[in-house]
């Protein structure tokens, strides 16, 4: 029985509003039959009608109404229709959300879930196709999350809601919605070895399985995984250049330990990312794995991210704006290259 | 802003043939005609990703854009085809846009909703274009070009708290702005009383700007209505807001639409066009909806004639530092 | 939320002794005489960073938050001092904080304008509290507490679009939520006829939202005046706005006031303090005084004996993994 | 002569309202007597009273408005009171102002300079001391540059609205107004030797004149550049460690070279921000210099930053939080003294 990450989602959110009556829903355009912009909260209001509220066109303000209900014993999960939006609530998320806690001596929890639908490809153009989580990361206080189709994306937004007090950015991925799900099985994903670790939020670490080490990791997430595994399974067979992926969930506070463990048994590190590079995700890791494995580094880790662009319309530029498949090719053929001339040298 | 500017909105229209209904009627086939062929294109899967049609609103573009002189500014949001087409007359550089070509209104680096021609400006972010048209105008105010700004905003932007920091700042600075706000009693998929509360000219009036409604899809009301208007936004230097209450009669994008399938057939009988053609004698009708026609598969054919836009243009040489 | 919480603000202001006037002008002096207490250390260097007084517009905050149940929020902003006192009567957990001292209401990490007490919050951005404020009352509503939330907001904070945002959603959604503006006719160095264009009640009424206003430093008309509007925003669960029209008697923070000083000495006629205190006999008014000053004292000189807010604490181990 | 850097952009601020009809001031506060509450306008309205606008607290709002001015001919310059409030900008730099030049063909240019006072150590609490520029690097289109009083703050400002028709947000710091200006004289500023890169935005690279090679590269930008040399002082007396002091002042897009130009002499790099660490301005710089001096650096480039927590209000907690000469010892001694060890042994 397989399912997608669309359905995996919109299942958790009926089941939890059926299990937990604290549980609101709040977005625009999320009432059925429309039921959301990309049908993440399908049904929902026609079985919760008072616990789903469509808002007006206001980012700041709901996020700001939500986290007020969560620091008064709600636990709203907010749907920014596009993720590009997110940026008119960065004030309430930072200068309100995150701080509370904290600043106020422990005394509140902000329980807030903020899904965001991130990323491109589809030809909406500059305003709608952007991936800004990384303008997020590092705030103190704020938790963001990026699903991937290798974990249970509902069971990780339940856990987002239910179990995390803490304010939380949970990045989604439009073409993602449509993806299948395929969690590892008994330590085994197709013919890679798969390894997860990190709960709730689990970085799950793949590699071709009767291989004693392997040559380069590749770290991505979010959307970029599929792409980073179609890429680690054409570096297998056209360069025999054997990948390990690690796909982290969590990309703020950043688990590193099971990526600095591959780059330890690897040496090269090729970080994707679809936003462009600079001061991103990729930053931080490198940044992160040059901290704690910088004697197993045996090249300079690579960066595979978009062109420093707004995100054209057209769809030759699009595809040229952001990263492919063949740029993690070069990336990974770029590290590894370097080594297999040095060794046969 | 452009090197070779054409005639501005106004003149234009007063240059066009015909009288007065004859030339709205035209210019709203134009955009009627523009857009069923961009769905068709779309059903077709010609084109990609998304695009907001303004069937059914044709009749306030007219009614505003063409008193507009040659340097007024225009802003307009994601549904900015009617706007732009009234605006420019050059319906075979938008369809290159939206077509993704390298000779479109913005080399396809746009889109649908993120065009800019001339004095003619578009944004997909609602509300934010609001305070944007309102520097605008006030930049004109400053170098006394005598040039005014209009912003286009739908009924739903009204969530948006940015609008409202530009009413306040338009109306303590005095910004030529005309703020014209459609609605078409839906945002997407939701209905005006789920999203507004309260009333929209009361809301300018809060902010001491004069503000007024007109329920209507008659072209040539609408023209009608507007002329002083913008003759008084333009002569006592002051913001303004006028409400046009309409109906969209297509879905919200490409096919989304969820609307009571009763609400919009009655609304059908209000669609604009049968309203102004009416109006005209049957052959004269005849002609400018043949010469619209092949006026469009024109402009689609020119541009599909053209070249893709270029991926080797994906760089911003006064960004080149960027980590690549 | 606290594990032992207080009785309500309305509960502590009826067990309180003597007469509403007394009792009134009590809780006004012990927020003047904190200030002033306060201030004084700022200026002997005993105390860093910086705080907005309240001084002139006591009479707010005994005038509406005596009227508060138990679990009843309160949500301030910058200029807290008052409301907070008024709500807590604990000026020495206040005293605490601002010193930077451990067992201040947080710890010392919040200092003037970031506390949180029992259901009490402020936060030192302008506009932002606003929609929170509303999503705290509708959490109640939807709890079926009986709770209701009051928002405290400047005449200069109706820059913010949120605030706009929050009205709108407040209105639609039927929050509890008293908007408690407090117009003392400036924002930092700027008079509200630059930063305001229109009127606050005009702004309300135009997002259906009720709204008054009242001219007064009058601590016993003021408080008259709110009992009957919490009440209805309780009875009825719709949101409110009520304008209090006032005067700051201080500098903006700590030292800044470019004010004309002909205008303050002129205001200072409507001192709420002076005109509270003319009503009670001498004798009276004198012995509050005395006690009034006699538990500041004894609350700062507590305070300064606390242990400075403790370095090693500045983890958050939610948020562990974060790189150091 | 010195001056101060509040003086020098003060000045500045003047000088070019009186050669130029296009600047315009907009900003909180900004008449006279008042003058702004960091006091960089003052003077400002009493000589151009039509060209200096105070607005209401509106900082998307008045954000936007410069923005149109700037496309539409003037040269606005924004004051954003505290840098804190830039957050509530954000959807009107990243999806407006950056994108309109790119997007609209390169048919308008978006000459916007925002000026935004950051940092803390002045006791102002969790809302008004942050240093938050981290979140607004990497965004196509817009640039970010912070000075420091080893450049003319002045000239920098000059340039930026003058010569520059990016939007751009210029970074000041709170503590720094009350500084000297003290640029290199003839190569030299001090006892340190002294070289500046890049126009209009160096880098100043400082050095200990006589010493043929440092031992580690410190890069620090806006008010952490001054900690910075005091930290390369102390471990000259203290340890005989030689620094290279790198300050940028370009954030983003950033001038790399200098740095790891400087990295591929010392080998050893610690990077000093304000901010928290995670995804900020060090992890771009440590992956920048990983990709450009990967072979030179001998031992993992570390960070020093603020401790993810929001900026307390009392001060022992602030000073904790807040990165201190001690941190930047603390870091060099490790990097060093790694090394030290391993040669001796
Ligand atoms: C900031 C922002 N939020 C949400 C959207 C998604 N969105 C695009 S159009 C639209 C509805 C707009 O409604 P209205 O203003 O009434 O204009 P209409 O579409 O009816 O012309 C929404 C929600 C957006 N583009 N920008
Ligand atoms: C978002 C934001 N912008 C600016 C400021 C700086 N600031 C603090 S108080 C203040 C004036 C507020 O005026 P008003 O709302 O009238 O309240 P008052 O100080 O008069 O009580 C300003 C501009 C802020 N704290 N937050
Ligand atoms: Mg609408
Ligand atoms: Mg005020």
């Amino acid at each position: 029985m397989t399912h997608t990450v669309l359905k995996s989602l919109n299942q958790s959110l009926h089941d939890m509003m059926d299990a937990d009556e604290r549980v609101l829903v709040l977005g625009e355009d999320l009432l059925d039959p429309y039921g959301g912009a990309f049908k993440v909260t399908r049904g929902l209001s026609e079985r919760f009608p008072d616990r789903v509220w469509t808002t007006p066109i206001s980012e700041a303000g709901f996020v700001g109404v939500a986290s007020g209900m969560a620091m008064r014993g709600l636990r709203p999960v907010v749907e920014i229709m596009f993720g590009d939006f997110l940026l008119l609530a960065a004030d309430q998320l930072v200068n309100h959300a995150a701080k509370f806690r904290w600043m106020y001596g422990d005394k509140v929890d902000v329980p807030l879930v903020v899904r965001a639908p991130m990323g491109g490809r589809r030809g909406y153009g500059p305003t709608h196709s952007q991936t800004l989580e990384k303008h997020f990361l590092g705030v103190p206080g704020l938790v963001v999350v990026a699903v991937n189709p290798l974990v249970e994306p509902g069971a990780m937004l339940r856990a987002a809601t239910l179990d995390d007090v803490r304010p939380l950015i949970f990045v989604e991925n439009k073409l993602m919605y449509a993806r299948r799900v395929r969690t590892p099985i008994e330590g085994r994903l197709g013919a890679m070895r798969a390894r997860q670790q990190g709960e709730p939020y689990p970085t799950t670490t793949l590699s071709f399985a009767d291989v004693p080490a392997s040559d380069v990791t590749i770290v991505a997430y979010g959307g970029m995984v599929e792409i980073a595994l179609e890429a680690a399974e054409t570096l297998l067979i056209e360069d025999e250049i054997y990948c390990e992926v690690c796909a982290p969930t969590a990309l703020h506070p950043l688990d590193i330990d099971p990526i600095a463990d591959s780059v330890g048994r690897t040496g090269r590190l090729v970080v994707c990312e679809e936003a462009s590079a600079a001061a991103g995700f990729g930053a931080e890791v490198i940044s992160a794995v040059s901290g704690r494995a910088f004697d197993a580094l045996e090249c300079a880790p690579r960066r595979v991210a978009s062109r420093p662009v707004p995100i054209a319309n057209a769809p030759t530029m699009e595809e040229a704006i952001l990263p492919q498949v063949a740029d993690i090719l070069e990336a990974v053929r770029g590290s590894v290259g370097r080594w297999r001339a040095s060794r046969s040298a | 802003m452009s090197e070779d500017p054409s005639l501005g909105p106004a003149q234009r229209f007063e240059q066009m043939e015909g009288p007065p209904a004859h030339r709205l009627y035209r210019q709203m086939r134009l955009i009627r005609c523009f857009e069923d062929k961009l769905l068709e294109r779309f059903e077709a899967g010609d084109v990609a990703g998304t695009t907001h049609a303004c069937i059914g609103q044709e009749a306030d573009a007219v009614g505003v854009i063409n008193h507009l002189q040659r340097g007024d500014v225009v802003f307009s949001n994601h549904r900015c085809h009617g706007h732009f087409l009234v605006y420019s007359d050059r319906p075979e550089l938008l369809a290159a846009e939206v077509m993704g070509r390298d000779t479109g209104l913005v080399q396809g680096r746009g889109g649908s909703q993120h065009i800019c021609w001339e004095d003619f400006y578009s944004n997909g972010i609602q509300g934010g274009i609001v305070p944007v048209t309102v520097g605008m105008g006030l930049a004109e105010k400053v170098q006394n070009t005598d040039a005014i700004a209009v912003a286009f905003l739908g009924d739903g932007t009204f969530g948006e708290g940015a609008v409202y920091e530009a009413l306040n700042m338009a109306s303590l600075w005095s910004a030529p702005v005309l703020f014209v706000v459609e609605n078409n009693r839906w945002a997407q998929s939701t209905p005006v009383e789920l999203e507004l509360a309260g009333d929209f000219v009361d809301r300018a009036r809060a902010f001491d700007i004069e503000a007024g409604q007109i329920e209507s899809t008659d072209a040539e009301e609408l023209y009608e209505y507007f002329g002083p208007i913008l003759e008084s936004v333009r002569a006592e230097g002051r913001p303004r807001m006028e409400v046009i209450h309409t109906y969209r009669l297509c879905h919200h994008s490409k096919s989304d639409d969820k609307r009571p399938r009763q609400e919009v057939e009655e609304k059908k009988k209000d669609d604009p066009l049968p309203k102004m053609r009416r109006r005209l004698d049957d052959e004269a009708a005849r002609r400018i909806d043949a010469e619209v026609a092949a006026r469009i598969d024109g402009a689609f054919r020119w541009a599909s004639q053209q070249p893709f836009a270029d991926p080797m243009s994906i760089v911003d040489p006064l960004m080149e530092r960027a980590p690549q």
